[in-house]
């Protein structure tokens, strides 16, 4: 099992722990929280392909990775305020009864 | 101090700036707008006066200055003032008798309200005839030629009060119109031929040999040459202006002006202005003789025309009650002895009988004028009369100019000028029937003038009027004895023995000829003068007309030609029958034509679109916007049933993501996608 | 080598699972942290020490701060964290979507024929990262610029405006 | 620069290679580092006993009285007399408080500002650590130190401390920009990030009497300030002592804390305090660089602690004269002073680097624009400040 196959098993694992747990808990922050598992695992690939990819490989894989924790950083504030009102309106923010934009 | 041509233009300047002025004086400057107008012509008198001593000095050059009006294009508009015995005669004789009859007026119109206006279109109509005289331009001369239409409209309709002046004067701008419209078309085709219009212009003016060499050759349809087609056509402006044959109807009803308009406007110069015309582009007239293919020569026409006037105005003027018709009709008839005279070739002759007949005739109208004056405005011949004893003056002067208008030998300035033209006529290679045009004329010219004579100064006084006439005050018969003097004196300047006028106007020395040269000729137009005078004793003097009620002698001798000659032969009647009817109808046809046919489409068209709406609007209403409904309701019906999807958990919708990441996840690894 | 690999891989994960079924919201939130400092070794470890230190200070010094902040903003009552974990077919149903894809993840890396260079890890000097990101990337930077002052914006408006249906909220 | 090779200057290395040299290769390193922690453990640690007693005495002698002198002579046993309280002191935890938490506040404090002591270079080859991106992993390590302080706020189960705990934060948050923003324009002027490279890059003397230290250009002075104004906020000194201020809310998030973790705390403040104005002395006073080239011959470690002395010696003055802030005004200075200031500070370091070419006439013109460029802003930020004297309004969720 070379170094790179490891990685992205961490990185599924990972992937796979966030998406559990967004989909199971009922606090809106804990699924946030698990949004973000699940970008921190992205990255994870990024890194792991820059190490362990074709040699020689450019930086881009690092600007990447640098990018998307600015757009994490950016999207857990916005979240955030977003629940924040959330809880303004519903006095909870217990995410399955936040239904009321539907068909 | 000759002015140079640069300075010509001076003269008509002056009457201009009395114009003027006389424009913006109030209704009661009187005195100022008199004295202005008399001031501006005597300035003009004297100066033409030096100007004639300077063309006279070298008869045979143009003497002539050139400038440009406006830039246009290019080139640019050019025009021009010229001094030679021809211009200078005319200007002279237009200036002299304009004072006088300027003196005349002042008496004459002394009572009338707007004295000051009739003084200041009278100058304004003085100012243009000399700018038409001492135009070196076509187009100059054309500027002066309008002004002159319109002070003639102006000062005929006067009393526009009077709506038979308002209608003369119309009548007056309408035909001369006519008239000017073929002098333009002419004019444009000039200028279109030669590119210029200015008459001397150093070696490239239009009546220079350059220049006319190309225009006599003969381009045009059936081989007229340019020259001839522009000579007719400015020919026709002349006839508009001098009251020719076809274009005379206006002249009689301008005497609805007054006296002094007539004798100024209608008797010496603006009359005079047609003839004067052709005579200054005679050149241009006479350049197609030499072609010997060219059908009919302009001169022919002009002489034909001019013949056929003459004959015409001398048997009308036999037949009328009114002293101003009379006058005015014989005004026609000595014009066309004028066009007569161009006609056979000498424009000397024409222009020497145009000088002699501004004077008398001139004159004849004044004594006319002041017998209306005196018979407070009685014009009817057949309740005047037995004058003579009362107003011995206006008597004597009113027979001097009666016998020069006979052409009495010897002793008068009639007699010589007609009998140049005589002889011209005798010398003309075409046809002799102008010739005995002539004659026939100086028999009736005789005639009707004696009838006139004895009519209103022979006999007893027919009216109450004609009793208590009494002599016109100094300013009236002071102008009469002068230009009395004038047509006696003006006869000798051209006899043949002394052919001065003649050698002057033409440049170069003529011989002088035995007095009775003509022959034959003379004595004949002698003996015909004898007769017209006794037949028109014998008719009117002896036995004349005893009340007013009285039918005329010779209306009792041929009661219809006498009835048909005094309604002016019809021709006025044949003119509203013919032109009249046809404007009248066409008018009515475009009016059918509007109101009727084009309306009707448009409202046509206007009604089929409102079909085509309604149409449309039916159609759109039944088919297209139903189907459109039914589509939008399973749209809607659809759109409802797919938002059910929408659950609002967003934990629902990561769990569907799920779901579909792992089933496309597993197509794409067993799916043999790889 | 795989060995710190491993280290970190199962210190990260095991902090990630508890801190996802914990009860208390503020000590997974804390353990959350913890793995990702867990991540950040991993950049450590696969040699991208500015990647490292970024992922530090923004995770750990930012995002965990304003999870806090959120956390302690919208608790209304002591007994709030203290919901009862119970395994409702919800969870349940999550945890079978979240094996099937791992299962179907894991599947894909092992039948994935990458081999995978055993070189040394390429070093990268912050001077390439920064010709780097202002040169081939200048524009994804201005972006990423742009994004973030408009997400903040965007993110004080929300919190920040008095919500009308609650004006007993209003100070 | 000609490497001196005096014997002192080199001492530190060759005693510490010297004590390494019989272990076999692999284990060098590890040996290397081991010395290196002990070493700064031990500097630092004393620093920070004695710091305590300076302050006392500074103070005093400030407030015109003697300060601690009766411990020993002249009161120098006094911090071992403190340290010996602290560790009998008995340590009482609250019955409710989070125990896990509350334990581990002090350490982890602890630990992440110890973490910001690896990369300060102390002498010319005296650097336990020479990363490349040292910069920010001096700050990375700084700002975890917030958690800390969190933890410890909502460990107690005490409203005041949570209460104090969440203003604490917001000051380190808002002073945390400013701190990173003036150090931007360092990384610009010198082009690299790493401690050593930029210590490096201050080398030399202009006209052979003014070195070449960043704090003596116009942008350099103004980050110069905002950075210290930061650093006393973000290591809660003197005018930003709000969370611990006694007058306040006793001890702020430390009252549930006695003993030896009280002791802990105020160390790792000490150790943040010492730690930034290392960082400032590297970033801006030029590092181990001699101030003359005839001073040269005094080793770089020297020159370091004297410059690490003078700042210290400056925080505690500041403490000595300047009121403590509110918070409004506190993070107002901030957000609407410092973070200005900073931004603008990096367009006149561009500006600086751009027009570094110019000769002749152009130098003064240089100086004056950027020194406009600084002092405009300031003036102009500054006016504003005072006016918000009106009455605090807080705002809930």
């Amino acid at each position: 099992m070379s170094p790179l196959h490891l990685c992205l098993a961490f990185s599924s694992l990972l992937f796979a722990v966030g998406l559990t747990g967004a989909l199971s808990r009922g606090s809106s922050i804990l699924v946030l929280l698990g949004l973000e598992l699940m970008l921190n695992a992205a990255n994870l690939n990024f890194i792991a392909f820059w190490r362990f990819g074709p040699a020689g490989s450019p930086a881009t894989g690092v600007v990447f990775v640098l990018f998307s924790i600015a757009v994490a950083a950016a999207e857990a504030a916005v979240g955030l305020a977003l629940i924040i009102s959330l809880y303004r309106n519903q006095r909870n923010i217990r995410l399955p009864e936040a239904t009321r934009l539907k068909g | 101090m000759i002015p140079t041509p640069a300075q010509v233009w001076l003269i008509p300047c002056l009457p201009l700036l009395a114009a003027g002025l006389g424009a913006v004086t109030p209704r009661r400057g009187r005195r100022l707008a008199a004295a202005a107008a008399i001031l501006g012509m005597l300035g003009a008198l004297v100066l033409s006066g030096f100007a004639l001593c300077g063309a006279l000095a070298a008869p045979s050059v143009h003497a002539f200055s050139n400038f440009d009006w406006f830039a246009l294009g290019d080139g640019a508009v050019r025009l021009g003032w010229l001094l030679d015995p021809l211009s200078a005669l005319l200007c002279a004789m237009v200036s002299l008798v304009g004072v006088l009859i300027f003196v005349f007026s002042l008496g004459y119109m002394d009572e009338d309200p707007n004295f000051t206006r009739f003084f200041c279109f009278l100058s304004l109509f003085a100012s243009a005839m000399l700018c038409v005289v001492l135009a070196n331009s076509l187009l100059l001369l054309f500027i002066g030629w309008e002004v002159m239409g319109l002070a003639s409209y102006l000062l005929i309709g006067f009393w526009f009060h009077k709506p038979a002046a308002a209608a003369a004067a119309k009548k007056a701008f309408i035909v001369t119109r006519i008239g000017d419209l073929g002098l333009l078309l002419g004019m444009v085709w000039l200028y279109s031929a030669t590119g210029s219009l200015l008459f001397y212009d150093g070696g490239r003016g239009v009546l220079e040999a350059g220049v006319l060499g190309g225009l006599a050759a003969p381009g045009l349809a059936g081989g007229l040459a340019a020259s001839t087609g522009i000579g007719l056509l400015v020919f026709c402006g002349a006839a508009g202006k001098s009251g020719q044959f076809p274009l005379h109807v206006w002249l009689p009803d301008a005497m609805e002006g007054p006296t002094p308009v007539s004798a100024l406007i209608h008797a010496a110069t603006m009359v005079a202005a047609g003839v004067f015309l052709i005579a200054r582009m005679f050149p241009l007239f006479s350049a197609d003789l030499a072609l010997p293919s060219v059908p009919v020569h302009a001169l022919t026409v002009v002489a034909g025309i001019g013949a056929i006037t003459a004959l015409l105005g001398a048997a009308i003027a036999v037949a009328q009650q009114d002293l101003k018709r009379v006058l005015a009709f014989s005004t026609i008839s000595q014009l066309g002895y004028m066009m007569l005279a161009l006609g056979v070739g000498s424009w000397v002759a024409a222009i020497f009988h145009l000088l002699t007949h501004a004077f008398f005739k001139a004159l004849l109208f004044l004594s006319a004028g002041s017998v209306i004056h005196a018979t407070h405005h009685e014009q009817d011949i057949r309740r005047l009369g037995g004058l003579r004893g009362p107003m011995r003056t206006t008597f004597a002067t009113f027979a001097v100019g009666m016998m020069a208008l006979a052409g009495v030998p010897f002793l008068f300035s009639g007699f010589w000028s007609k009998e140049a033209i005589l002889r011209a006529a005798s010398g003309w290679t075409v046809s002799s029937l102008p010739l005995y045009a002539g004659l026939a004329g100086v028999v009736l010219t005789a005639f009707y003038m004696t009838r006139l004579l004895c009519g209103v100064f022979g006999g007893e006084a027919r009216s109450p009027a004609a009793a208590h006439a009494h002599e016109s005050p100094a300013t009236i018969t002071v102008p009469l004895v002068v230009l009395s003097i004038g047509s006696i004196g003006l006869g000798f300047l051209g006899t043949p023995a002394w052919p001065w006028l003649q050698s002057q106007l033409t440049g170069e020395r003529i011989p002088s000829r035995p007095l009775l040269e003509g022959g034959g000729l003379t004595v004949l137009s002698i003996v015909l003068v004898a007769t017209g005078l006794g037949a028109g004793w014998a008719l009117y003097a002896r036995r004349g007309r005893a009340t007013a009620g009285d039918k005329d002698p010779l209306e009792a001798a041929a009661p219809g030609i006498f009835a048909f000659l005094g309604a002016r032969m019809k021709i006025d009647e044949a003119y509203a029958a013919t032109v009249g009817r046809l404007c009248s109808l066409s008018a009515a046809f475009a009016d059918f034509l509007d109101r009727r046919v084009w309306g009707g489409l448009v409202a046509a068209l206007g009604k089929l679109g409102e079909g085509a709406g309604s149409l449309n609007s039916g159609a759109d209403e039944a088919g297209i916007n139903a189907a459109f409904d039914a589509v939008t309701r399973g749209l809607r019906r659809t759109g409802r049933a797919y938002s059910k999807a929408q659950t609002g958990e967003a934990q629902g919708y990561l769990r569907a993501l799920a779901v579909a990441f792992v089933v496309l996840a597993l197509l794409a690894l067993f799916g043999g996608l790889r | 080598m795989n060995a710190i690999l491993l280290l970190i891989a199962l210190a990260t994960l095991g902090t990630a699972i508890v801190a996802m079924s914990g009860r208390n919201l503020l000590h997974s939130v804390l353990l959350l942290a913890v793995s990702w400092s867990g991540v950040a070794a991993f950049y450590l470890w696969a040699g991208a020490q500015f990647v490292a230190f970024a992922q530090v200070l923004v995770y750990l010094g930012a995002i965990s701060m304003v999870v806090l902040f959120a956390v302690l903003l919208t608790r209304r009552a002591r007994e709030d964290f203290g919901a009862p974990h119970n395994l409702t077919t919800r969870s349940r149903f999550a945890v079978a979507a979240g094996a099937a894809v791992a299962a179907v993840l894991l599947w894909a890396v092992s039948r994935s024929p990458l081999a995978g260079s055993k070189g040394p890890a390429p070093t990268v000097t912050v001077r390439d990262l920064g010709r780097q990101l202002l040169g081939q990337h200048a524009a994804a930077l201005l972006v990423i610029g742009v994004l973030l002052t408009l997400a903040l914006i965007g993110a004080v408006v929300l919190a920040a405006v008095d919500s009308p249906d609650f004006p007993e909220d209003a100070p | 620069m000609k490497t001196t090779s005096s014997l002192l200057e080199n001492a530190p290395v060759l005693l510490r290679d010297w004590a390494t040299a019989f272990l076999p290769a692999r284990a060098r390193w590890f040996a290397d580092s081991l010395i290196d922690i002990v070493a700064i453990l031990a500097v630092f640690g004393l620093l920070f006993a004695f710091l305590t007693l300076a302050e006392r005495k500074i103070l005093g002698r400030v407030q015109n009285r003697p300060g601690p002198n009766r411990a020993g002579w002249f009161g120098l046993l006094q911090p071992f007399a403190d340290g010996i309280k602290m560790l009998t002191k008995e340590d009482v935890v609250p019955a409710a408080a989070d125990q896990v938490l509350h334990f581990l506040a002090p350490v982890v404090l602890l630990a992440f500002s110890i973490l910001t002591f690896a990369v300060i270079p102390y002498g010319r080859n005296l650097v336990p650590l020479d990363l490349d991106a040292a910069v920010v992993f001096f700050f990375a390590a700084s700002s975890s130190t917030e958690l800390a302080v969190f933890m410890a706020g909502w460990a107690s189960h005490n409203k005041y401390s949570l209460f104090a705990a969440m203003r604490a934060l917001a000051q380190l948050v808002s002073y945390e920009l400013p701190l990173l923003l003036s150090v931007v324009p360092v990384a610009l002027a010198t082009g690299t990030l790493s401690t050593t490279g930029i210590v490096a890059a201050q080398a030399g003397w202009k006209w052979g009497l003014v070195p070449r230290w960043l704090v003596f250009t116009p942008w350099g002075a103004a980050a110069f300030a905002v950075f210290m104004v930061s650093a006393l906020a973000e290591s809660n000194r003197s005018p930003f002592d709000l969370p611990e201020a006694e007058s306040e809310l006793i001890a702020g998030h430390l009252t549930e804390y006695s003993g030896f973790k009280y002791a802990l705390f105020f160390m790792a403040e000490y150790f943040g305090m010492c730690a930034l104005s290392g960082m400032a002395v590297t970033l801006f006073l030029g590092g181990w660089q001699a101030p003359l080239p005839a001073l040269e011959f005094i080793p770089s470690y020297a020159w370091f602690a004297v410059k690490l002395l003078a700042l210290l010696s400056g925080f505690i003055w500041i403490r000595a004269t300047l009121p403590r802030l509110r918070i409004d005004q506190l993070t107002r200075l901030a957000w609407k002073l410092l973070v200005p200031l900073a931004l603008v500070n990096l367009v006149t370091a561009g500006f600086w680097e751009l027009s570094a070419g110019w000769q002749g006439a152009h130098q003064p013109l240089r100086w004056a624009v950027a020194i406009v460029l600084v002092a405009g802003p300031a003036l102009l930020l500054g006016r504003s400040l005072g006016s918000g004297i009106g009455p605090r309004t807080y705002r809930y969720a």
